[in-house]
């Protein structure tokens, strides 16, 4: 029995108890003291990527604490295929958001505490075999957000038009508070839902919280389909899905880099997860019946997201969009149930996680040198930030599934899984889709970067420096990587792709 | 003289009371009106006793008694300290608290 | 006949009378050390009496109107420890507030009401359930005017007052109309229950008596008032020991005498329960003084109990002792907060929290892990509690309990989070705070329980679900 | 063959690679372009090491290598694989012959640069040409897609370069949305055969397609969606709107990209699969008609342009209309010796356009003039160039247009035919009245200090204009790199394509003998002039797809997002907000007000008991 | 006889109750609230429980009636112009708790009552049998009562 899982989820745990001890004062240390907290996951892993045995497939890694016997509940860890790649994804953005806030200068303590709480909460969502256990990382890796938006959060107030101008002020729209609190409160929105659907397959499932045991229960349709769509709905919220997904824009505007890098990056991803391990993953039948629900919506994630995005002029928001536009690709694949589409699907969590963290590193970059989130008060920024300005193309490149990039890998994955769904015309918005955003992100990088740089606007731009390079760079080489050398991802997915095609199939 | 009919005229009592407790303004009114009820439930209370041949319904009567004018006791209490306010021995006054 | 079975109870009335005493021998009244050494005697002995309910023997009863079983010793360990938090809490409002010389007989009341709820969830007999039902409201009626030159002192108590004489009016109409379908006080005692609308109508009057104590909507509306002009620490033990000591004693009702008389009490309290956490949540959310918010939000919680009430199940009753545990911590700990800002002179408002965090680290992360506690949030042992109730009214097919349930505590997390707002985010400027060493000892143990708690659920859970077992093996006949 | 296959891909990629990597290579500059040219270099001797055996009398037997890209549990592997046969690599000889001759022209083109600007230049031209290369090479349609997608990269990129000029902005979007607009056909095409064949691999879809195991409704749409992609690389009407504006880019860069190589894949994507073409005769019909259109279309706008580049691209766009319909009527060998001509003489043009811009510092024909005199080698090139795509004997644009006619011919369309050799009239009489103009002409800019650029510049010149002449002669052997049997046109055809150039350069000779005259938009050609010089107003469905797309969808759906969708999580909330405040009534500080509940509720339980 | 005096006495005890709740005087609602207590005390007899009649009227009566009247001496009677506060929804809520128990009330079988409760040596047996705890719980709620009205009500100098 190993001990990487719990080693995984200890590494941020004990480094979020030591920052505790730490003084305030001691600003360096406490990012040290982070640093480490996200290396020991990170090698983590990397041994659960080298180590995983795709031939055995299967849960891997297992470990047991029981907790409450007389409920079934107990602290159980272990990974598939699936997780894996997703536990690897979590460590790189992990790293790399705190490299991103290296220059951070307002109460650091408490900001890379939150950090490492919310990230204990993702790897623990990734690693845990127990619904119970899930739930409560789930819950965890939610709520640090508030706090980090409320403090380091920004804000900018959105104009209502007509009657909504007197009461867009009196909400607050715009606002970090109103972001912080909308995302907080309408995740957990959905984990409500989540419980509800938890405790339905605990009561109907042998009183027990075991994955491995309630994934052996034969459940009845009704329950199943009941059980789907709460899941469906309660992670769905996270993962963006139309029409829950309002949260995103307004959310992810107002966090801070390190924030949005995490909660799009990964968070939205433990929504798809979910859906994945605990909706089809646990109640295969509603998956098959209800997989047209799932991948109409995300049809119209993919198209309504993109096209909503065409519109912003705030860069935080366009980048918000698009994520609810390619966590429809995600969905997609999913629904697809067949192989390619499910594995690009998990291909797609991950490409798009280190496209997004990378995006909303840049964009508040971008923002905290300039001041400035209005797209068309900029124009010519490239010159005086190179640097941002590739990375930056790199991302969108990626977002538009340009080859080479992990976007494509994951694209063209589910688009094959998509046509040979037994929806095939879902690729046509899905391909409209992609046309989309390359419209936007080239807009965008149009908007930003080229163009005359005004004199009046250029004071003050600097490029990256110092440790945001470092963060920029492995997440810049990750998305390269990740469209070059897709086996490195595929190897283990394969194992848990397969296996739960099995469980649907069968 | 049966026991309905007693438990009913304990039950109108009660109503009595009860609508001395919402409707009257004064403070002591409104304990009297408290009063009436503990004294119906009392009357309700030993109603059963002798319909049943139930000794102990005389104890629980008695005990109900006892704790009434220790009920009485402790609001005419309150009541006077309330008072100590000029003029709020009406309980509409004493409405500051509210939201 | 020993007394064994009470040996609890005996041991707080012999605490209070010795207080009594001390109090009554005192000579200088304005002597502040004297005081403390009254607040430390109450302490001490209370400490004492909870390692010494370790050793009392289980099961036992006195007659047959009274049982000890593991089930009423858990709920009377909650509400001595209840007590106890709420000396510290008193010891340091009583001091601040110029108002000492009134310590001898708020302890004294205070352990009266304590003894009255000990009692009461050991009842098994109508009328002892009903006067121990008056010693636990009548102490308290007199404490919330403990600080009776406050305005407003009168008013809340007067509000208590007329809710507690109408509750205890018609709790004791309940009892006799129960009586007279069955002849007899001693539910144990009746064979064969009749299907009468007469015990019907007093099991609701019953209920309807025990909703003052809950504070469950429609009976709750005294509660924010007379939570607001209490003494803060009157209010920790006034939102706890009552809550506790009456779902306990309506869980040995509905497993003694509801559930063999065949009475649905479960389907009326999941109404109770469904308007108790929509009303408290509401009404929460635009609260700004911190006694009147955690008020409602109390009754949110006592909703949320309600639910696995409803449930009426041997798990449920086990996960409702744990949630107490989690809620004792939680709740009366962030009274306690807001005892010691009151203590420290600031007001008890969300105004007065602004920036806590830099005026007093402890109180200000003390009262971040209550809320969280409260709010349900993962680790902290709420979250648990939280999810056990509702996972009994679940296990009970209470579904749409269980739905706007966990809707609620998301609207919920409005309210507690605007209150971490005003202390983390809000960086308006305010003086520091200090905190008398008792209280804040007080508060750092709630806080270790409600924080550190959660990552040991089975610490709570295990004693909690054990004590069921053994009160329904003992009471099923 | 393999080593020398990758080493024809390393040479750029370790180029870019090195470049891209070492910030401090590509901020230095020159050192950079060196490192750039070497890996081209490299790349060009493999390529044409690994052309030569194919070019024998003996060619051997194509060679393919692959290995798994995407392995995917039961669902077959995707691949990464090469194909080296007579096609491939000879098209590599001209991909990288061209690349390395237009980067040595940029040293000297681009030598007023900033250094790390240079770097910056060369970097794109290493992915350029390792995407294309790799394009070339590419031995299935999946890394066909891939690469074809990084050479539009390496072209926004390049179009883009000089990205504080608005108008390079926009014209780099363009030529990316435009051509991507075809690239969503192609990947719908790719998926289509991949989910009706199960392979992406050329062979394989071949050997399938013509034992009929592919559906022929897929086929015909696969190869639709595949047309789709090609259309917008090679500028087919109408995704031909970005290629005029994608002259904002540097001179170099259109010869290399905008005429020689990267507008030709789709033409030689086509002929790659012709072996599929020829199974679905609906979608080769269009192929052909819509070349047809597009060569026309092209010359048309050409006629009026004032540009020198614009002319250049418009007649680009018209050349690719040529091969096109050469390819859509099965004359894949013709189409092809025409893209290698067009490849030599029109990189040829725009080099020396390059030069003539240089000099004049203009892109106005109307500002040049006297160029003859002052510079005499750019002059001698152009002239050769233009004599080329002009198809005058005995340039080698006379053959290759020679063996394009013939083959539309040959495919039995005779109207296609008659349009086609008046567009070779229309052809010679643009681009001479471009030299005339330019060279000849006594434009604002004659009296200017003009004179031929440095030999970085005019060696690449010279060394093109040697095939640009004489590469008619291989047009047997052409035939035998794609392995097609030699066809013997009817003498009417060379007689008529010259004929029809001829008379075309004779008119241009009467009409601008006398260098510069402004065309008047008078008379009763006016209406028909002002439509060629608003290019047939085709750009404007496009900008206004554009603005409705951005101004109504766009806008439409971010309103419904945010006062609909969204509107209604903020309704929820404001209601929430509003009845907790209204709820507050009911606690009103009136006690005997709240006392009612009690008798309610009391009620209210009763009436439970009494119904349960 | 016992049934006439039972209506005659049910009478007057409403009546007298009435009476306490519509009194303008509040002295007189309090003589009104003894009158009312008396005929309980007399029902009680009837009821056949002379034990529970003497408590009534020495205790009950005579205690609260005091109690009342110093209260009323203390506070000052300070009557209001009006007496009541939205009568209607009151009468009606009074109304529906009524029905509600009457309804209860009516399904139950009427017979005469058993009775036997006159001995006060059996009442005074219970007392200290089985009702042994909630006695001595009584002695300390009496105690408490004690107690908290005392605290609440002496006048204390502010310090």
């Amino acid at each position: 029995m190993t001990h990487i899982l719990s080693a995984t989820l200890l590494g941020p745990l004990l480094a979020a108890a030591a920052i505790l001890a730490l003084p305030a004062r001691a600003a360096r240390a406490i990012r040290w003291v982070s640093v480490a907290g996200a290396l020991v996951p990170l090698a983590g892993s990397l041994l659960l990527l080298a180590r995983y045995d795709p031939r055995a497939g299967g849960f891997q890694f297992l470990e047991t604490v029981p907790l409450i016997p007389e409920i079934g509940l107990a602290f159980r860890l272990g990974v598939d295929g699936i997780a894996v790649p997703l536990v690897f994804l979590t460590a790189i953005i992990h790293l790399t958001s705190l490299f991103v806030s290296w220059s951070l200068a307002e109460r650091e303590k408490e900001f890379f505490l939150f950090i490492a709480l919310l990230v204990t909460g993702v790897y623990g969502v990734f690693v845990s075999l127990d619904l119970f256990v899930f739930f409560l990382f789930y819950e965890l890796a939610v709520l640090p957000m508030y706090v980090l938006i409320g403090i380091w959060g920004s804000s900018m107030e959105i104009e209502g038009r007509g009657p909504f101008a007197a009461l867009f002020p009196k909400i607050g729209v715009g606002r970090k508070e109103y972001g912080a609190m909308k995302l907080t409160l309408y995740l957990l929105a959905g984990s409500a839902f989540i419980l509800v659907g938890i405790f339905l397959l605990w009561v109907e499932g042998g009183r027990t919280f075991d994955y491995a045991t309630l994934a052996a229960e034969r459940l009845g349709v009704g329950v199943q389909r009941s059980a789907f769509l709460l899941f469906y709905v309660g992670f769905g919220v996270l993962a963006g899905i139309w029409p829950f997904h309002t949260w995103s824009p307004d959310g992810h505007a107002a966090a801070p880099a390190a924030g949005s890098m995490m909660h799009a990056g990964v968070l939205m991803k433990l929504g798809a997860y979910g859906v994945l391990r605990l909706g089809f993953g646990l109640l295969p039948a509603a998956g098959a019946e209800l997989a047209w629900l799932v991948g109409g919506i995300a049809v119209v994630n993919i198209v309504y997201g993109a096209l909503a995005a065409g519109r912003q002029t705030d860069i935080k928001y366009l980048i918000a969009y698009s994520s609810v536009s390619h966590m429809g690709i995600v969905m997609l694949g999913m629904a697809a149930l067949n192989e390619p589409g499910l594995s690009g699907s998990v291909y797609q969590m991950v490409a798009h996680g280190v496209m997004t963290a990378l995006f909303f590193a840049l964009v508040n970059l971008v923002y905290g040198i300039s001041h400035v989130r209005d797209m068309t008060a900029m124009g010519g920024y490239a010159a005086r930030m190179p640097g941002i300005a590739t990375f930056f193309v790199l991302a969108g490149l990626s977002s538009l599934g340009l080859p080479g990039l992990a976007g494509f890998t994951a694209e063209l994955l589910v688009f094959l899984g998509a046509w040979t769904s037994s929806h095939a015309w879902w690729l046509i918005p899905a391909l409209i889709g992609a046309f989309v955003t390359a419209l936007y992100v080239l807009r965008a990088v149009r908007t930003i970067f080229l163009g005359p740089l005004e004199p009046a606007r250029s004071s003050g731009l600097r490029d990256a420096r110092g440790a945001e390079w470092v963060g920029f760079a492995i997440l810049g080489g990750a998305l390269v990587l990740l469209g070059v050398w897709p086996r490195l991802l595929l190897r283990p997915l394969n194992a848990g792709v397969g296996e739960l095609l099995m469980r649907l199939g069968g | 003289m049966t026991a309905p009919a007693l438990l009913l005229v304990a039950s109108a009592l009660f109503s009595i009371g009860l609508f001395g407790v919402l409707a009257r303004r004064h403070a002591i009114a409104v304990l009297l009106s408290i009063e009436l009820m503990f004294n119906a439930v009392n009357l309700a209370v030993v109603t059963v006793a002798w319909s049943r041949g139930w000794l102990a319904g005389v104890v629980l009567a008695l005990f109900g008694i006892a704790i009434t004018v220790a009920e009485i006791a402790v609001g005419l209490a309150l009541v006077l300290l309330a008072s100590r306010m000029p003029g709020r021995v009406l309980l509409d006054e004493l409405s500051e608290l509210d939201g | 006949m020993a007394l064994g079975p009470a040996s609890l109870e005996i041991a707080t009335l012999a605490l209070a009378f010795l207080v009594l005493a001390w109090d009554l021998i005192e000579p200088a009244r304005e002597s502040a050390g004297r005081r403390g050494g009254l607040y430390a005697l109450a302490a001490a002995g209370l400490v004492l009496i909870l390692l010494g309910s370790e050793r009392v023997p289980l099961p036992g009863s006195l007659t047959d109107a009274f049982v000890l079983d593991p089930f009423a010793l858990l709920v009377k360990r909650i509400l001595l420890a209840t007590a106890l938090l709420a000396v510290a809490g008193l010891h340091a409002h009583t001091r601040a507030r110029g108002i000492a010389w009134r310590s001898g007989e708020a302890l004294v009341l205070l352990l009266f009401a304590t003894v009255g709820g000990m009692a009461l969830v050991s009842a098994r007999e109508l009328l002892t359930l009903f006067v121990a039902f008056e010693l636990l409201s009548l102490p308290l009626y007199v404490l919330t005017a403990l600080e009776k030159e406050r305005r407003t002192a009168a008013e809340g108590a007067i509000k208590m007052f007329l809710f507690g004489s109408v509750s205890s009016a018609v709790l004791l109409l309940g009892i006799a109309l129960l009586a007279a379908g069955t002849g007899t006080t001693f539910w144990m005692r009746v064979a064969a229950w009749p299907h009468d609308p007469i015990v019907r109508l007093g099991a609701a009057l019953v209920v309807t008596g025990f909703g003052f104590k809950l504070a469950a909507f429609p009976f709750s509306l005294w509660a924010p008032d007379t939570y607001q002009s209490a003494p803060a620490p009157v209010v920790a033990f006034l939102s706890v020991a009552p809550k506790a000591a009456a779902v306990a004693a309506l869980f040995r009702l509905v497993f003694e005498m509801f559930g063999p008389a065949g009475i649905p009490v479960g389907s009326w309290i999941a109404v109770l329960a469904g308007g108790t956490m929509l009303v408290g949540n509401l009404l929460a959310l635009r609260q700004r003084d911190l006694k009147r918010l955690l008020a409602y939000s109390g009754i949110a919680q006592i909703g949320y109990v309600l639910a696995a009430l409803a449930a009426g199940t041997r798990l449920a009753a086990g996960l409702s002792l744990f949630y107490f545990v989690a809620y004792l911590a939680a709740n009366a700990g962030a009274f306690l907060v807001v005892a010691a800002m009151e203590a420290a002179g600031e007001e008890p408002t969300l105004h007065g929290a602004r920036n806590l965090v830099r005026r007093s680290p402890v109180l200000a992360s003390s009262m971040l892990v209550f809320l969280l506690s409260l709010g349900g949030i993962p680790f902290a042992l709420g979250f648990w509690g939280k999810m056990y109730v509702f996972l009994a009214a679940a296990d009970a097919g209470l579904w749409w309990l269980v739905t706007i349930g966990a809707l609620l505590a998301v609207v919920a997390l409005f309210y507690y989070l605007t209150i971490a707002r005003w202390m983390f985010i809000v960086r308006d400027e305010g003086p520091a705070l200090t905190v008398p060493a008792p209280l804040a000892a007080a508060i750092i143990a709630c806080a270790i329980v409600a924080g550190a708690g959660g990552l040991i659920p089975q610490r709570f859970a295990e004693p909690a679900l054990r004590a069921v077992d053994a009160m329904t093996n003992s009471s099923s006949r | 063959m393999l080593p020398l296959a990758l080493t024809v891909l390393a040479g750029p990629l370790g180029a870019l690679a090195l470049i891209g990597l070492v910030p401090p290579l590509r901020r230095s500059g020159r050192p950079a372009a060196f490192v750039a040219i070497a890996g081209t270099a490299v790349a060009l001797m493999a390529a044409a090491a690994l052309a030569a055996p194919f070019v024998t009398a003996a060619p051997p037997a194509p060679a393919a290598f692959e290995l798994v890209w995407m392995p995917l549990g039961t669902v077959p592997a995707i691949p990464f694989g090469l194909l080296v046969d007579g096609l491939s690599a000879s098209m590599a000889v001209l991909v990288a012959l061209v690349a390395l001759l237009v980067q040595v022209y940029s040293l000297a083109y681009m030598a007023g640069e900033p250094p790390s600007s240079l770097g910056r230049y060369f970097a794109y031209h290493a992915l350029f040409a390792f995407a294309m290369l790799g394009l070339v090479l590419a031995h299935n349609l999946l890394q066909t897609y891939v690469c074809w997608e990084l050479v539009g990269l390496g072209s926004y990129l390049l179009i883009g370069f000089w990205f504080d000029r608005p108008a390079a902005g926009r014209a780099a979007l363009k030529a990316f949305w435009t051509t991507r607009l075809g690239d969503v056909g192609f990947a719908l095409g790719i998926v289509v055969l991949w989910s009706a064949a199960g392979t992406f691999t050329f062979a394989e879809l071949f050997a399938k397609a013509s034992s009929g195991a592919i559906a022929g409704g897929a086929l015909t749409l696969g190869m639709l969606g595949i047309y789709a992609g090609a259309m917008g690389k090679s500028a087919q009407a109408p995704l031909h709107v970005w290629l005029p504006d994608a002259m904002e880019g540097p001179t170099p860069v259109s010869a290399l990209i905008h005429a020689a190589t990267m507008v030709a894949a789709g033409v030689y994507l086509m002929i790659r699969v012709a072996p599929l073409l020829a199974l679905t005769p609906a979608v080769a019909e269009a192929v052909f008609a819509i070349g047809v259109a597009t060569a026309l279309l092209g010359a048309s706008m050409a006629l009026v342009e004032r540009d020198l580049k614009r002319i250049l691209a418009h007649s680009t766009v018209s050349q690719l209309g040529f091969m096109m319909a050469a390819v859509g009527s099965g004359g894949a060998a013709a189409a092809y010796f025409h893209l290698l001509t067009h490849g030599f003489f029109k990189a040829l043009l725009f080099l020396a356009a390059g030069s003539l811009i240089h000099a004049f510092h203009t892109n106005d024909i109307f500002s040049m003039g006297r160029a003859v005199r002052a510079m005499p080698v750019t002059s001698a090139c152009f002239a050769a160039g233009a004599l080329a795509l002009a198809g005058i004997l005995p340039a080698s644009g006379f053959f290759s247009k020679d063996e394009v006619l013939a083959a539309v011919l040959a495919g039995g369309h005779p109207v296609g035919f008659a349009i086609l050799v008046g567009t070779a009239a229309l052809t010679a009489f643009y681009i001479g009245r471009a030299l005339l103009i330019a060279l000849v002409g006594a434009g604002s800019g004659a009296s200017r200090e003009a004179h031929d650029p440095p030999p970085a510049m005019t060696a690449p010149m010279l060394v093109l204009a040697v095939p640009a002449l004489a590469f008619g002669i291989a047009g047997p052997t052409v035939s035998r790199l794609v392995a097609a049997p030699e066809e013997h046109a009817p003498v009417v055809v060379p007689i008529l394509g010259t004929l029809a150039a001829l008379g075309g350069a004779a008119a241009a000779w009467v009409a601008f003998r006398r260098g510069a005259l402004e065309i008047r938009a008078r008379g009763p050609l006016a209406p028909l002039i002002r439509a060629l010089e608003r290019r047939w107003y085709l750009d404007a469905p496009f900008e206004w797809g554009y603005r409705v797309l951005h101004a109504g969808v766009f806008r439409g759906i971010a309103w419904l997002d945010r006062y609909v969708v969204d509107g209604a999580v903020n309704a929820l909330a404001w209601g929430t907000w509003g009845a907790a405040g209204r709820l507050r009534a009911i606690q009103n500080g009136r006690v005997q007000d709240a006392l009612y509940a009690v008798a309610a509720g009391l009620v209210l339980l009763a009436w439970l008991a009494w119904g349960a | 006889m016992r049934d006439a005096a039972f209506w005659s006495l049910s009478v007057l005890l409403l009546g007298a109750a009435a009476a306490v709740v519509t009194a303008r005087s509040l002295i007189r609602a309090a003589f009104a609230l003894a009158g009312s207590l008396l005929a309980t005390a007399a029902l009680y007899l009837l009821l056949t429980s002379p034990l529970l009649a003497a408590v009534q009227v020495l205790l009950y009566t005579g205690g609260v009636l005091t109690l009342v009247v110093f209260a009323l001496v203390v506070a000052g009677a300070n009557e209001p112009a009006a007496r009541f506060r939205k009568p209607l929804p009151a009468g009606m809520l009074a109304l529906a708790v009524f029905a509600a128990l009457a309804s209860a009330i009516g399904t139950l079988p009427a017979g005469p009552g058993v009775g036997g409760l006159e001995s006060g040596r059996d009442v005074g047996l219970a007392l200290f049998g089985d009702y042994l705890v909630p006695f001595e719980l009584l002695s300390v709620l009496l105690l408490a009562a004690v107690f908290g009205a005392l605290l609440l009500a002496r006048r204390e100098r502010a310090s």
